[in-house]
């Protein structure tokens, strides 16, 4: 088997049997139960909450990010192994959402960890939730899902944006260039 | 004098046996998920979700060892689990089985778990050693009630092979028809619940309380190893229970019924494992954990206490 | 042998002895349990003296007139026992100004005593 | 010959004693005297049917031996019993002087004296043929095992080591005053027993003389102590070694001078003697109760001592049930014990040269460190838990076999339960010092520590593979008893029962890991540090230091559960009856009054007592 | 062989004992080698005597010109030359211990010639009064040694001995005259001869105050009351000396009294019974003794009970036993003595120290090869060819409780007395006496054969 058709059985199979961890910092974790439970029971697309970043291969931040939760959360996304995905929940993590002027809450995620699918809505439904997770399934399937290989490639920006949120220098947040997409 | 091609014929068919019993791991876990979500009315994923999740472990980009004993766990389970796989007489068919026996077959067992625990213990989680504390005492407590009826049952058929006890149930019948063996299989189910980590004895896993417990720091290729392990256990474990106290599955005698008696064996034996571990599945379904103290007062008081009146019942019943 | 003649002297003797021991036995003071071993002794000697006693005889100096003289035997025996008795007294007297010396007191106390 | 031995030996304990200001030299001397007892073993090994090539039998020692003492006479002479604890013990004694040659770093002098005295004790213990030579080496033994213990220094081991060493010798010496009395003679062969009670306490008295080296239950109160207040070679010596030489006492009075079929007629219970059945009861006890206790230990060196305890028990079932079978198992246990132990404890040595540590909690992560430490006693612990992979398994499968042959159907489970057990410890040790989280940055070993070690391992994998040779060693003991050894070839073992292929298990193995290799090697991966770890999203750089070691009170809830049971068990017991003894000590003490009239007193009354008794009279 | 008078062994020191004085005179530093010197002299005669006795036979010594009965006879049996030569060997031994002593005492040194030389004389007399004499003097020099340290712990435990001892004499007199009052002699072999025409009654009293005043110096159970408190009173050397010589020297005379002088009935029983009851009382009243000095005193007292008790199974083995007992009670006792002083286990680092001292306590326990283990093993193998299945239960439970108390022993020195360095003289002793113990034990055949003739001897009525 060539490398080409093992990374699409790889696609395959990480789609059919995606594991997920949730980073429950704020208010959206809530929404999360009817996920999993018999409404929409996310188990249909062998989706399966995990405890560990070790195993699991989706990260859902649900709800905004303090600069101290920001430190857990590149602790675990940095601890999943490749591919990993990751998902932005909640208007929180797009631009701070009600938070939007807080001294102390990051505006937007994924200048510190590559976001592939954000959840719009505080709080989103959880018909959103099951939607993103289509949309996820859709990008892994036609290798769209790049964001682990753009931490890699970007490492270095990511490392100075984490930095710079950690030692409350907002400010000089900058965007990752993405110069050349492929 | 060595007969070769009997010798290639049985390694081929010992490979044969140990991919069908990963097969079928693979797919009760699936079935075990799908009856899950059935019972708590969910839909639940496809039946062959169980080889997906392994093959995405082992197509995993990345993998992390904590260090050479990290990996001993991932070798020493699947070899572990395989091995005690080759001795047990499955459907009555025995490959292996005659050059050991039950004392054996408990021991090999011990191999994948110990493997295990050594790799859990080398990634340095505390949650790792955690876990493994719990499923060591999980296993202590289990054993007892267990080993009080396998003893019991080696003294009543006058062995300690497992081969000849099933040949000896499919001779006169079942052993769970005979009264004593049938409350010694309530108890033995009950340590197979234990054995099979299922609920109320998940206590070394609680995901919600460490992590997965010994299991936190695997991923990638280490985890599929591991889920081997446990699928491969499932089966393993059913098929002993199957095997002291269902007759193995045996119903047609290969002498008289030739290859069609290979088929109709396999099926039922198939069947029967099956509906063990459906058993395990609905009581898992519905109750919550023990804690691990609970656990162990509950298996050597009472499941303890009525393996005793069996031993007792055949040490009165049996005259040297 | 004829020991009426001598009867008395067992009773002194005895009643010596007897006493001396009562003595020991139930004085504290150093000097008066002395006394009584004193007593214990001079009873003892005087019981092996009467012991050589014969009747009419006289004393052991051999001069050819008498054929009947007391038993020399005893009498040396008693001399040796009366030197050693000396001795110990002594000793003892040493011993007590000692314990004098060192605690200021010639009573052995129940309390001070080496016990158990 | 012999005599040039014991002479060599005690010249050996002189010299080394001397040196002990140069403790490197006087090891090394020790070592090449300590050499001495298996070059005797190598010559002597036609008793067992071996033939050896001449050049491994260079030096020459006569079969039998004799000395006048003038009252008595010392006999000793080769049995094939005798040979093969002494093959456990001569194979033993030199590795572990050599372990000792780095592990002292000063004045080890008298240490290898004692050392080689406990060696020619026993050296004289199982050579012995009569009662006086065996009780006059037996003594030497336990008394240069208490010059080791003293140098130990702890109350409690000493006062323990010598109440329960005197408290063994009395009973020994007892029993055998009953069987002179009995027979009229000293020497084994000349013997002539009957069944009578008197041999019967007799040899209750024995055995349970030999029991409290053995360590058997309610007598094991030293042992613990004494294991975990020494000096470690000698602890290895003392737990694989010596330790068998209670058991060597037991089958040889039990099966050697009773014989089986005497113990018989004092009443049997499905074919197995009375005696032996209630020994095989208290060697089930005493193999659960160690391996409880062993579970809730911290001390690494209690944990093994426990342990010790817990496996020796194995042993007394074999030896109570007394079949071919039995006993095929329990000199298999003995073996296995003796190297296995032997190896863990000269590694718990080795980690306490370099770490300076002995409790578990407190440890941690060595197994990165000092690798070769790890994996011999990875071994070690495999063969202690009866995995199949080393030939500790063959062992307790035999055992188990015997005890269902003869359905000892209450006994069993409890063995299995204890060997279940000693999983639980075993990873204590594994997890609580090897593994984990590294907390010293120490180097490996030194070879000369490695060396010994990984020595002793080789016994437990060529008998893996080759159970049957064992079995070969057995036959011409049974064949003493009057009984034959069990069928096998090289590497099966037959029962009535069952069968152990030990080459199919290990091709199957070594298959199936071929299998899992395959698999593990699908991909490729990167190391990471032991910090790199999921604790719930927590960096651990943010603390200057967090143990991550869940080490301390590992089996807590086992504790919880198990502790109101074992709460000092015996140990109480012997505290209650010493505290007996001594209030009649404070008692007779009380006669002493320091009152020199009550002295007096005591001379009238015992005066008038005379006088009186003589007036009754 | 050089054949000497007997006498000179009691006759030698004591003429040099008073010379003592006028060597203090001369140098006072000529003291203690003058001593040392005297005492290894009389050990050359009393080792000259023993190889005599072994080949020749009892040797017997007329003394002042008048003929036996009337005149005092010396008999030197061969247990008489064995305790002779273990008196007379083990004494210069204890005395090394001496020199590392800053006091220079020429009194000490007087009282310990003195006290060698009539303990001697108790072991080798053939006549009751001159025993009697001996005993007086051997009490009177003990009663100074006990005294010497001049405390007052000392002068409590001289005192006490003083008034035991002087009560026991005054018994011993009692039956002397008891004796001569019926017999009209006090030549032993006379009272042997002729004891059967005293009528029972006299000969009972008689016994019964002889082993009154005897058993005070021999340390038997109700009698011993002085034990305890004289030798933790006294200094460790002065205790040492004292287990060694009177000790030996009054359970000699028992042994002489019950065998030889006065057979009566029951009179072995009686030994069984007071021995069996100062064994357990001994070893018993040791086992939760603190003070060191008391402990080992206490097991003294056992240890004399062990040794009366194979006295009295009145057999060859079991007298082969005693003597045995009684020189490893002499060495090792000696020993502890010596070495309990400073006795911690801070001194267990130095190998010179701690080893004799755990061969001494192994020899009291009786392990091999120790003399105390053939001791025990003799009298135990005795006792089981007759039967004596209590008496062995009770020897050895006392066995294990003595070796419950010398555990704690020797994990620790509890006494009261400051901790000093123990000083080389003391160790020079304490080696010795350990070698001897080592020599002892390994080649038992040397001591076993003049053993046996002195069973044989005693047990024929002889000396």
């Amino acid at each position: 088997m060539n490398h080409e058709n093992w990374s699409k059985l790889a696609r395959i199979m990480s789609k059919r049997s995606l594991w997920m961890i949730h980073f429950c910092t704020g208010c959206g974790a809530m929404e999360m139960p009817p996920v999993m439970t018999s409404r929409y029971d996310m188990e249909r697309f062998g989706m399966h909450a995990m405890a560990t970043p070790r195993q699991a291969d989706v990260f859902l931040v649900t709800g905004y990010l303090a600069v101290k939760t920001l430190k857990r959360v590149v602790q675990v996304y940095e601890q999943m192994r490749d591919p990993k995905y990751v998902i932005g929940f909640g208007s929180c993590t797009i631009n701070g959402g009600m938070y939007w002027d807080s001294y102390n809450t990051i505006k937007d995620l994924s200048k510190y960890i590559p976001v592939d699918v954000y959840i719009a809505g505080c709080m989103p439904r959880p018909e959103a939730i099951m939607d993103s997770f289509l949309k996820l399934f859709d990008m892994i399937d036609k290798g769209e899902a790049i964001g682990w290989q753009k931490y890699h490639k970007y490492y270095d920006q990511y490392k100075r944006n984490q930095r710079m949120a950690f030692s409350y220098r907002l400010d000089e947040v900058k965007d990752i260039k993405e110069d050349d997409k492929e | 004098m060595v007969n070769y091609i009997d010798l290639t014929i049985q390694i081929l068919v010992a490979i044969g046996v140990t991919a069908l019993g990963f097969a079928i791991g693979m797919l009760f876990n699936g079935i075990a998920r799908k009856i899950t979500a059935r019972i708590q009315n969910r839909v639940g994923p496809p039946i062959y979700q169980g080889y997906i999740d392994v093959l995405k472990l082992f197509t995993k980009k990345t993998n992390i060892s904590h260090g050479w004993i990290f990996d001993l766990a991932a070798l020493f389970s699947v070899a572990g689990i395989a091995l005690a796989f080759l001795f047990l007489p499955v459907a009555g068919v025995s490959l292996l089985s005659g050059e050991g026996d039950l004392f054996l077959i408990l021991y090999l067992l011990a191999i994948p778990a110990l493997g295990f625990a050594l790799g859990a213990g080398a990634s340095g989680n505390p949650n790792a050693a955690v876990g493994i504390m719990r499923a060591l005492m999980t296993m202590l407590a289990y054993e007892l009630p267990l080993v009080m009826v396998i003893i019991a049952m080696m003294v009543y058929y006058d062995t300690t092979s497992l081969a000849v006890i099933v040949q000896k149930q499919a001779n006169m019948h079942w052993a769970i028809f005979i009264p004593v063996f049938f409350i010694g299989a309530l108890v033995a189910d009950m340590a197979l619940q234990g054995m099979l980590m299922e609920k109320p004895f998940d206590i070394p896993i609680a995901p919600h309380e460490i992590a997965t417990g010994p299991m936190v720091e695997f991923g990638g290729k280490h985890l599929g190893a591991l889920m081997l392990y446990k699928m491969m256990g499932i089966v393993v474990e059913t098929t002993l229970f199957v095997d002291l106290f269902l007759g193995g599955g045996v119903i047609l005698s290969v002498s008289q019924f030739g290859w069609l008696a290979y088929v109709v064996n396999f099926i039922v034996w198939f069947l029967l494992i099956l509906f063990v571990f459906f058993i395990a599945l609905l009581i898992n379904a519905v109750f919550p954990r023990f804690r691990i103290e609970q656990a162990l007062k509950f298996y050597w008081k009472y499941d303890a206490l009525v393996g005793l009146l069996i031993l007792i019942w055949i040490f009165v019943g049996v005259t040297p | 042998m004829t020991y009426e003649l001598l009867e008395p002297i067992f009773i002194i003797s005895t009643a010596l002895i007897a006493i001396g021991l009562y003595g020991v036995m139930s004085k504290k003071n150093i000097l008066k349990i002395i006394l009584s071993l004193g007593l214990l002794d001079t009873g003892v000697n005087i019981l092996i003296v009467a012991m050589g006693y014969i009747p009419g005889g006289t004393a052991p100096i051999e001069n050819g007139n008498y054929s009947l003289y007391m038993d020399p035997v005893p009498q040396a025996l008693v001399l040796t026992a009366i030197v050693i008795g000396v001795s110990v007294t002594a000793l003892a007297l040493a011993v007590a100004m000692g314990y004098y010396k060192k605690t200021g007191t010639i009573e052995l106390d129940k309390e001070g005593v080496m016990k158990w | 010959m012999i005599t040039l031995t014991i002479a060599i030996f005690l010249m050996g304990v002189i010299v080394v004693g001397l040196l002990n200001k140069y403790p490197k030299t006087a090891g090394i001397i020790a070592f090449f005297v300590s050499l001495i007892p298996f070059f005797a073993l190598l010559s002597w090994s036609s008793v067992m049917n071996i033939t050896l090539p001449s050049y491994l039998q260079f030096l020459n020692f006569e079969t039998s031996w004799q000395y006048n003492l003038g009252p008595g006479t010392l006999i000793l002479q080769i049995t094939p019993l005798g040979w093969f604890f002494l093959l456990l013990l001569s194979s033993l004694f030199p590795m572990v002087i050599l372990f000792s040659i780095s592990y002292f770093r000063s004045n080890a002098g008298g240490f290898y004296a004692a050392m080689l005295l406990t060696m020619l004790g026993s050296f004289g213990i199982l050579l012995a043929q009569d009662m006086l030579t065996f009780y006059i080496f037996w003594e030497i033994m336990s008394w240069s095992i208490l010059a080791l213990v003293i140098r130990g220094g702890d109350r409690k081991a000493i006062v323990s080591y010598l109440s329960f060493g005197a408290l063994s010798a009395m009973l020994i010496l007892f029993g055998f005053m009953l069987l002179y009395f009995k027979t009229g003679t000293f020497v084994f062969a000349e013997m002539h027993l009957d069944a009578s009670n008197l041999v019967l306490a007799a040899i209750t008295l024995i055995v349970s003389g030999f029991a409290v080296k053995g360590a058997l239950m309610p007598m094991h109160v030293w042992a613990p102590h004494v294991y975990s207040k020494s000096e470690e070679p000698f602890v290895a010596f003392l737990s694989g070694g010596l330790s068998k030489l209670g058991y060597f006492g037991i089958m040889l009075f039990m099966y050697g001078v009773v014989g089986f079929s005497l113990l018989s007629s004092w009443g049997t219970f499905r074919g197995v003697p009375l005696f032996g059945y209630s020994l095989a009861v208290v060697g089930a006890f005493t193999a659960f109760a160690g391996t409880v206790l062993a579970v809730m230990q911290d001390d690494l060196r209690k944990l093994l001592a426990y342990s010790s305890i817990g496996q020796l028990g194995y042993i007394a079932i074999g030896l109570g049930i007394g079949t071919p079978l039995a006993l095929t198992g329990a000199l298999f246990q003995a073996l296995n014990h003796t190297f296995f132990k032997a190896v863990l404890f000269l590694a718990a040595g080795a980690v306490y040269y370099r770490t300076g540590k002995y409790k578990i909690s407190e440890l941690g992560g060595l197994g990165y460190k000092m690798p070769f430490t790890f994996l011999a006693s990875l071994f070690a612990i495999f063969a202690l838990a009866a995995i199949p992979i080393t030939s500790g398994f063959a062992a307790k499968w035999l055992l188990y076999e015997a005890a269902i042959e003869k359905k000892f159907l209450f006994v069993t489970p409890i063995m299995l339960i204890a060997g279940v057990g000693a999983f639980l410890y075993v990873y204590k040790i594994l997890y609580g010092v090897f593994l984990g989280e590294p907390r010293y940055n120490v180097k490996e070993a030194p070879l000369s520590q490695l060396v010994p070690m990984w020595i002793l391992v080789l016994p437990l994998i060529i008998f893996l593979i080759f159970p049957g040779w064992f079995v070969d060693l057995t036959a011409p003991i049974l064949q003493g008893y009057e009984m034959t050894a069990i069928p096998h070839t090289p590497y099966t073992i037959n029962t009535s029962l069952a069968k152990y292929n030990t080459l199919a298990v290990i091709f199957a193995f070594i298959g199936t890991l071929i299998f899992a290799f395959i698999l593990y090697l699908s991909k490729p991966q990167e190391k990471v540090d032991h910090m790199d770890n999921y604790l719930a999203g927590e960096p651990p750089e943010l603390y200057d230091y967090i143990s991550m070691h869940a080490s301390s009170k590992y089996y807590e809830p086992f504790e919880e559960v198990f502790y109101p049971y074992f709460k000092r068990g015996a140990e109480r017991m012997w505290e209650i009856i010493l505290a007996a003894g001594e209030v009649f000590g404070s008692g007779a003490r009380k006669i002493y009054t320091g009152i020199v009239g009550d002295y007096s007193i005591y001379i009238l009354l015992f005066f008038l007592i005379m006088v009186g008794w003589w007036l009754l009279w | 062989m050089v054949s000497i008078p007997p006498v000179l062994l009691i006759a030698f020191p004591l003429f040099f004992a008073f010379l003592a004085p006028l060597i203090n005179m001369v140098s006072k530093k000529a003291v203690k080698p003058y001593t040392l010197f005297v005492l290894l002299l009389n050990t050359l005669f009393a080792s000259i005597i023993f190889l005599n006795v072994s080949s020749g036979g009892v040797i017997y010594e007329q003394l002042s010109g008048f003929y036996p009965p009337i005149g005092i006879l010396l008999s030197v049996g061969y247990l008489g030359a064995i305790l002779a030569l273990l008196i007379n060997l083990l004494s210069p031994i204890v005395y090394i211990s001496y020199f590392g002593d800053a006091k220079n005492s020429v009194k000490f040194s007087m009282l310990y010639m003195l006290v060698t030389a009539s303990s001697t004389g108790i072991v080798i007399t053939g006549d009751l009064f001159n025993m009697f004499v001996f005993f007086e003097i051997t009490a009177v020099g003990s009663y100074g040694l006990v005294a010497s340290m001049r405390t007052k712990k000392a002068f409590e435990g001289a005192f006490k001995y003083i008034v035991l001892g002087s009560v026991g004499s005054a018994f011993i007199l009692l039956g002397i005259a008891t004796i001569y009052g019926y017999l009209k002699t006090l030549n032993f072999y006379d009272i042997a001869l002729r004891i059967s025409s005293m009528p029972p009654t006299a000969r009972l009293m008689a016994f019964i105050f002889l082993i009154i005043g005897i058993g005070v110096e021999a340390e038997i159970f109700p009698l011993n009351g002085w034990v305890p408190d004289a030798y933790e009173g006294s200094s460790h050397r002065v205790a040492s000396f004292l287990s060694l010589g009177p000790s030996k020297a009054g359970i000699y005379a028992i042994a002489r009294l019950l065998f030889t002088l006065i057979p009566i009935m029951g009179g072995f029983e009686l030994a069984l019974l007071l021995g069996l009851l100062t064994l357990i009382i001994g070893e018993l009243a040791a086992l939760k003794q603190k003070e060191i000095k008391r402990m080992l005193a206490y097991s003294s007292i056992g240890q004399m009970g062990l040794i009366l008790v194979a006295f009295s199974m009145d057999s060859r083995m079991a007298f082969v036993a005693a003597i045995f007992l009684m020189i490893s009670h002499a060495m090792a006792k000696s020993l502890l003595f010596l070495g309990t002083r400073n006795y911690t286990v801070g001194s267990l680092k130095n190998p010179f120290v701690s080893v004799p001292i755990f061969i001494g306590v192994l020899s009291i326990i009786g392990m091999p090869p120790f003399p105390g283990f053939w001791g025990k093993w003799y009298l135990m193998v005795d006792m089981a060819s007759q039967g004596f299945w209590t008496i062995i239960l009770l020897v050895i439970l006392a066995a294990i409780v003595e070796a419950v108390y010398y555990a704690r022993f020797l994990f620790k020195g509890t006494g009261t007395e400051k901790s000093e360095g123990i000083s080389k003289s003391e160790m020079t002793a304490i080696v010795i006496l350990a070698l001897l113990l080592v020599l002892v034990g390994l080649f038992p055949q040397y001591i076993y054969a003049p053993a046996v003739n002195a069973a044989s001897s005693f047990l024929g009525g002889g000396p």
